[in-house]
């Protein structure tokens, strides 16, 4: 990605972002809040964009193609393969099982085998199918708020995307909820290249493989995880991360 | 003078209070009466609902010691001067009406909803919900006009065997005049979704539309239905749009290209001014409105339970 | 004091001096309070005429007019909730009876003539004429002919609407007694039937296969967008159509008939009620032609004058 | 073992994107159906009317005759029936709201009166009609008079008014009910000279809108007996009346011709003071809407 | 004040609360966020029972009746003798004037001389007079907030209180309105015994003779200022104000 800018309005939230983000890693992005975080992650699958004063410049390439190009490339397209899940868990008011196919519905899948067989993997690979799959048809608003989240991301998976992004997925869980998704998100990049943001450094430092570290809307910092915990290159990281600040 | 005055006070304003609360009798009389006298305000308006029942039932009882109950209820031939009281000779305009105006207000009222509440900037917003609400507060007597002097004869050119009376005609603009109801109504319901349920979807790859019609519909139905049921209760108790452009014939039938009589068209026509106290036919009057009375009630209540009991919890 | 003196001046000389004695009457005191007159619409556009004028001379006396049918109009006087009530025909044995019980004396006065109109769409070239048997065959209920071409064969093979006055109507009642001999009137889907007769006039103006009936008034005021029908009165008769003059001199059968108003005779004690009562019946002619009715001869106006003087409490 | 086929996705996605402009597209006419609707009866009402509104026909009564037909006796008709609707039905929605908001506690009576004028604002306007002439023309034998139709309309208007006026008084913030009451004011003075002045705007942007609703209500006062021609103005609340919708109805219901324009003339009468009592509401409520 | 305990509904917000309070002495009471301060500074002019489920056990003797004796003491003679000033500033939405007189015109104060004279004295004695003597007739929201705040002292003035209670008073106020309300609590109590709630231990110790301690509703210490500051004798207290939680 190269020069990305960002402006709410008139002030501008992203300043000159470049990096490179690897396939089947998972880069954690750290910062204090208000920095930036929410929105430079909500960039990358251009959610940014329902906030109507929202304006960007700058290229953001992936697999060889500008995301903010809308005749070559539908923001619809780019959202299937860059999925993502909230802070907040938010599944649809329906069954477990349609907020699953409601992904692969709306892509035009429609045999019920195949529906039935993308539900089951799904969940397994959310680590959630032995939990639920006695009660998938019930509400899932009826579920605990770790399981819920965890359906959001089995609701991400099941449209089978190649990144998948994460903004503080575990801030609104319970410890164990917590150490199941962080877990998961260990297996997960097996198959998927994995963007997270968090609050938590030690989650940070515990699940990612690199790191970067947002300050003010810059980005101050980018390298492996180890590297950037144990010998932080730019003071500014150091303060950060020894809790000098924010 | 004014320094002795001000001493006074100086010295005073607690003492002035201390003394004045010693006869403060009167204000504690006050203050229990009120609460009294404003309770028996708000028991009036359980008082008019008791008039409106007691005026209702009262003549349609003594409409029924003259004509039998069941052959009113079950009746399909509606004439008075004949000693015909089959009220489904209205009811069946009524709901004609009904079924055209809510074919009319549903659709367009939750597109505008749609659209306001999804689609459009707050540019367009600002403009078009007070446009809509200018919709909701033109009397019903310049909308049957307009309904008799330009949507009947715009309508006669497309089927001209359309009579110069017709349902279809009155049930479009009583539609139209329900539109910014469902429509406002609608948004709320449609607002009241999280944002965040929207991104989820979003997030998904899905469209606007997809994100609409699967989740966000969805999930406001009951406030939308019970928009619905609100928009029904409208149109079963519209009179003036009815009187003017549907016509005076009270009949058992559902095509709307024919003039037909509603229920409330037909209070008008027999109360309009010669409504003397006495005949069958002053009393059926009663009896009608009772009947119209149930049935706009029923249907705020179902408003009412749909959105309560499924009040939507995020 | 008259005010509009092109129609009424000439032929009606010992009227105007009626007037002139009764206004003087009048005017010498100021007179308040109410007048209530309602009932037939047919009687309606004379009564609003009168009515307008008489709030020129007294503009304190406080007149209502209200078109709700003539039987609607004896509903309230035989109760005694009005004063005057207008009707475009005689008042029925019943009406008297409630009136009788109610301690109520209701007196005819005639203001005008009026000649009941047949009228038909005027893109129906077809027909032009209707002897009285083929109207009743058209208004029976039990003629079982509800199309055109079941009156006449070379008629169009298209459903007969009708469009008429509501039952609370004197022209329907007239209607039904010299055409129907009584008889009931359909009154199935085909049939529109309401007290305001612009609703009669709106229908058969668009509706092409349509037929109806009203006072003169309202044909006249429509001219362009209805067509009157001839009537003929027997087989052998001549078909004749409604005009000031068919039916003045009688020709016109047996649709012509007179407009009254029925005037409560205790509401004479007030006044104002007697005061436009006379005040009417002065200018009943004159409200008559300026609404294209016909006007008694003035001595009928003056007889009733007379009479409704006398019933007046002598003050 | 990829259940989700990328061919088929691409393929579907023009498709669904195509579909969700069209969406747009039609969402927005369905919108602008109503607007439209809203054109053409402004449009054909002003080009039908305007020719006819002149002063004559300001100040003048109606008449047998188009040319000298005028809207006085209904908009003075409606002005009287609005002296009595807005003082019965303001004091009674205005007690009633403060009743239930500030006095009233969460009780099965309570509920039922809640419940009771949810229902109310449902009721058809023309049962109300029965009601006044019932209860108000032939029970308490008032008559046809300016004073039966009023109430009709008062109690026709009181849920509304109600409903707005809970809904003022509801905004007042608790902070400076404390502050009077930290002050030593009983309940009802706090009440009195806190709440009710702060609740004004709100309650009076609600009156007026709700006013307005009454102004064009034609159906009840048919009922209890409006009068289509009348040539003096009420003097009092025990005279008969006429209103501006009754008066546009009756013309209406002329056979000539050109009482449809007269007709037209007073429906722009009638819509252009239904104009300015809202723009009055509009500029109440943005003038006092920053207040706490 | 003996045994005072206070419920919301089913929990227990104030426990066995005993002090005594000193007349013309500003008494400061701190402690956590949630520790009842609010709460027991609002029960000495029952304010608290605003909230319906409130129940109250224990005695509160205000020279010598009990305050909870509704029949010998009537809460609104109460709150005329206890004043209260509110965290935020709540004029009423009208003139300054009216404002002030609010209070004396409740309790039956109509002559315009007194009145004019109270306003005079009221808004002298909140040291306001200077600022808005030429402005009496505007309205109160067109003040800054610290100036508001001080139209809210002078109205609690107008009704000359024996005691004002103070629930943070400057926290939603700028420091130039702080100082300036400071000051004021300094020069009135001179004339009035003053409690005020604050969370700022500093204020505590600049303005007050006696300072309160309280922690998850109990009372923990209560002395002198200078001595609780010093030399606290509760381990929690030291805690507390060395900013160890909190
Ligand atoms: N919708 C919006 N409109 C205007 N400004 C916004 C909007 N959303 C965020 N901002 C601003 O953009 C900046 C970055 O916000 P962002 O949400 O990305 O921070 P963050 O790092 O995610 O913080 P947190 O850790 O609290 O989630 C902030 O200054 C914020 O005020
Ligand atoms: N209206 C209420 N209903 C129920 N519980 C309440 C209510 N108000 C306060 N509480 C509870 O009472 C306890 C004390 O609250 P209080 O407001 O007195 O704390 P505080 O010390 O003033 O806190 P802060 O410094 O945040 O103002 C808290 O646990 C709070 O949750
Ligand atoms: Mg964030
Ligand atoms: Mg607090
Ligand atoms: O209204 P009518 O003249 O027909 O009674």
């Amino acid at each position: 990605m190269k020069n990305l800018n960002l402006w709410y309005g008139e002030s501008q939230a992203l300043y000159d972002i470049n990096m490179d983000i690897g396939e089947k890693e998972v880069t954690a992005i750290i910062g204090p809040s208000g920095c930036g975080k929410s929105t430079f992650i909500k960039t990358l699958n251009r959610m940014v964009e329902m906030v109507p004063v929202v304006r960007t410049s700058g290229e953001i390439d992936y697999r060889g193609k500008n995301i903010f190009d809308d005749k070559n490339y539908p923001v619809e397209d780019l959202r299937t393969k860059v999925g993502m899940v909230f802070q907040n868990p938010n599944p649809f008011p329906k069954s477990i099982y349609e907020n699953i196919v409601y992904g692969p519905r709306i892509h035009g899948i429609k045999d019920k085998k195949t529906l039935d067989a993308i539900v089951e993997k799904s969940l397994k690979g959310a680590a959630l199918w032995d939990e639920v799959k006695d009660r998938l048809h019930e509400n899932a608003f009826g579920l605990s708020g770790g399981q819920q989240q965890r359906v959001c991301i089995a609701r991400c998976l099941a449209i089978e995307p190649d990144v998948i992004l994460m903004d503080e997925p575990t801030s609104a869980l319970d410890p164990i909820s917590t150490a199941k998704v962080e877990e998961l998100v260990q297996e997960l990049k097996e198959n998927y290249s994995i963007i997270i943001v968090t609050h938590n450094m030690q989650q940070a430092a515990r699940i990612s493989d690199n790191t970067a570290f947002f300050l003010n809307g810059e980005l101050v910092e980018f390298a492996n995880t180890n590297t950037l915990f144990s010998t932080p290159s730019d003071k500014r990281t150091e303060d950060y991360i020894t809790g000098r600040f924010g | 003078m004014s320094s002795t005055s001000k001493q006074m006070n100086e010295k005073s304003v607690g003492a002035i209070i201390e003394e004045n609360r010693k006869n403060r009798g009167s204000l504690m009389f006050i203050e229990k009466l009120v609460p009294k006298l404003l309770l028996l305000a708000s028991i009036i308006s359980v008082l008019v609902t008791v008039g409106i029942l007691y005026t209702l039932l009262s003549e349609a009882f003594t409409f029924f010691d003259q004509v039998n109950f069941f052959s009113f209820i079950s009746g399909t031939y509606w004439n008075p001067w004949q000693g015909e009281f089959g009220i489904m000779g209205l009811v069946s305009g009524t709901l004609l009406i009904t079924v055209i105006a809510m074919l009319v207000a549903i659709p367009i009222g939750v597109a505008s909803a749609v659209f306001l509440s999804e689609y459009a900037s707050d540019k367009w917003r600002r403009i078009l919900k007070p446009l809509l609400e200018v919709l909701a507060g033109v009397p019903t007597v310049v909308y049957g006009f307009f309904a008799l002097t330009f949507v009947t004869p715009v309508l006669q050119s497309i089927i001209p065997r359309l009579s110069f009376f017709n349902a279809l005609s009155a049930g479009i603009v009583v539609g139209i005049m329900i539109v910014p109801m469902i429509a406002s109504l609608t948004e709320d319901a449609m607002s009241a979704v999280p944002n965040t349920m929207r991104q989820g979807a979003m997030a998904l790859g899905a469209t606007r539309l997809e994100t609409t019609f699967k989740v966000v519909l969805p999930a406001s139905l009951s406030g939308i239905v019970a928009s619905f049921a609100l928009g029904i209760s409208r149109a079963i108790g519209e009179t003036m749009i009815v009187a003017i452009a549907a016509g005076a014939t009270p009949k058992f039938t559902m095509d709307p290209t024919q003039s037909i009589q509603t229920m409330t068209g037909y209070i008008v026509q027999v109360a309009k001014g010669d409504a003397g106290f006495g005949s069958t036919i002053y009393y059926s009057i009663y009896a009608v409105g009772a009947t119209l009375f149930v049935f706009t009630l029923v249907m705020n209540l179902i408003a009412q339970y749909i959105s309560r009991r499924y009040r939507e919890e995020y | 004091a008259c005010g509009s003196s092109e129609g009424g001046d000439s032929e009606s000389d010992s009227s105007s001096e009626g007037e002139n004695t009764s206004s003087e009457e009048g005017s010498s005191e100021e007179l308040s309070g109410t007048v209530q007159v309602a009932g037939s619409s047919t009687v309606y556009p004379m009564a609003v005429y009168i009515a307008e004028q008489y709030q020129k001379e007294q503009p304190e006396v406080n007149v209502t007019v209200d078109s709700i049918g003539s039987g609607g109009g004896f509903k309230k006087s035989t109760k005694g909730e009005i004063d005057l009530s207008n009707a475009s025909r005689e008042i029925k044995e019943e009406e008297k009876k409630i009136a009788e019980e109610n301690g109520i004396n209701l007196h005819p006065l005639e203001l005008a003539y009026d000649g009941l109109t047949v009228a038909v769409n005027p893109n129906a070239d077809f027909i032009d004429k209707l002897t009285v048997s083929q109207l009743k065959e058209i208004f029976l209920a039990d003629s079982g002919k509800t199309k055109w071409s079941d009156i006449n064969s070379e008629w169009p093979d298209e459903e007969i609407k009708i469009y008429a006055p509501g039952h609370d109507s004197g022209t329907f009642d007239y209607f039904n007694e010299a055409i129907l001999e009584e008889n009931s009137m359909r009154e199935d889907s085909g049939v529109t039937l309401s007290e305001d007769d612009n609703t009669l006039v709106q229908g058969i103006k668009n509706d092409e296969y349509s037929i109806g009936f009203f006072g003169y008034a309202y044909y006249a005021e429509n001219k362009d967008s209805l067509k009157a029908l001839g009537i003929q009165d027997g087989e052998d008769a001549e078909a004749v159509k409604p005009s000031p003059e068919t039916i003045q001199d009688g020709s016109y059968t047996p649709l012509s008939r007179p407009l009254y108003t029925y005037i409560v005779e205790s509401a004479l004690e007030k006044p104002q009620v007697l005061d436009y009562t006379l005040y009417t019946l002065n200018n009943a002619g004159e409200a008559a032609q300026e609404v294209s009715y016909v006007a008694l001869p003035d001595e009928k106006y003056q007889e009733q004058i007379d009479k409704v003087k006398e019933m007046a409490p002598s003050e | 073992m990829n259940y989700v086929d990328e061919q088929t996705v691409k393929t579907n996605m023009g498709k669904r994107i195509v579909k969700n402009k069209i969406g747009r597209w039609v969402f927005f006419f369905a919108t602008l159906i109503g607007l439209i609707f809203l054109g053409a009866l402004g449009y054909r009402i002003l080009t039908q009317g305007i020719g006819g509104l002149d002063w004559q026909f300001l100040s003048g009564f109606t008449s047998a005759s188009p040319e000298r037909a005028g809207i006085k006796a209904g908009v003075i008709g409606s002005l009287w029936l609005m002296a009595v609707t807005a003082p019965v039905t303001i004091i009674l929605g205005v007690c009633t709201a403060i009743y239930l908001e500030e006095y009233a506690r969460q009780n099965k009576l309570t509920r039922f009166i809640q419940l009771n004028i949810q229902n109310l604002a449902g009721v058809p306007s023309i049962v109300f009609g029965l009601l006044g002439l019932t209860i108000f023309v032939y029970v308490f034998n008032i008559g046809e008079v300016v004073l039966a139709g009023g109430l009709s309309l008062a109690l026709l208007v009181l849920p509304v008014i109600t409903v707005s006026a809970q809904e003022a008084v509801r905004s007042v913030p608790q902070d400076v009910r404390q502050a009077s009451y930290a002050l030593g004011a009983t309940k009802w003075q706090t009440v009195r000279r806190v709440v009710l002045p702060a609740a004004i705007p709100g309650i009076l942007t609600g009156s007026i809108l709700a006013l307005s609703r009454a102004i064009g209500e034609t159906a009840p006062l048919l009922i209890v007996g409006a009068s289509t021609a009348i040539f003096t103005l009420p003097g009092n609340i025990m005279d008969p009346y006429t209103a501006m919708p009754i008066q546009i109805f009756s013309w209406t219901q002329q056979p000539q011709q050109a009482f449809q324009e007269v007709a037209s003339a007073g429906i722009i009468v009638l819509l252009a003071i239904l104009l300015v009592m809202n723009s009055i509401a509009v500029v109440i409520r943005n003038k006092f809407s920053k207040r706490f």
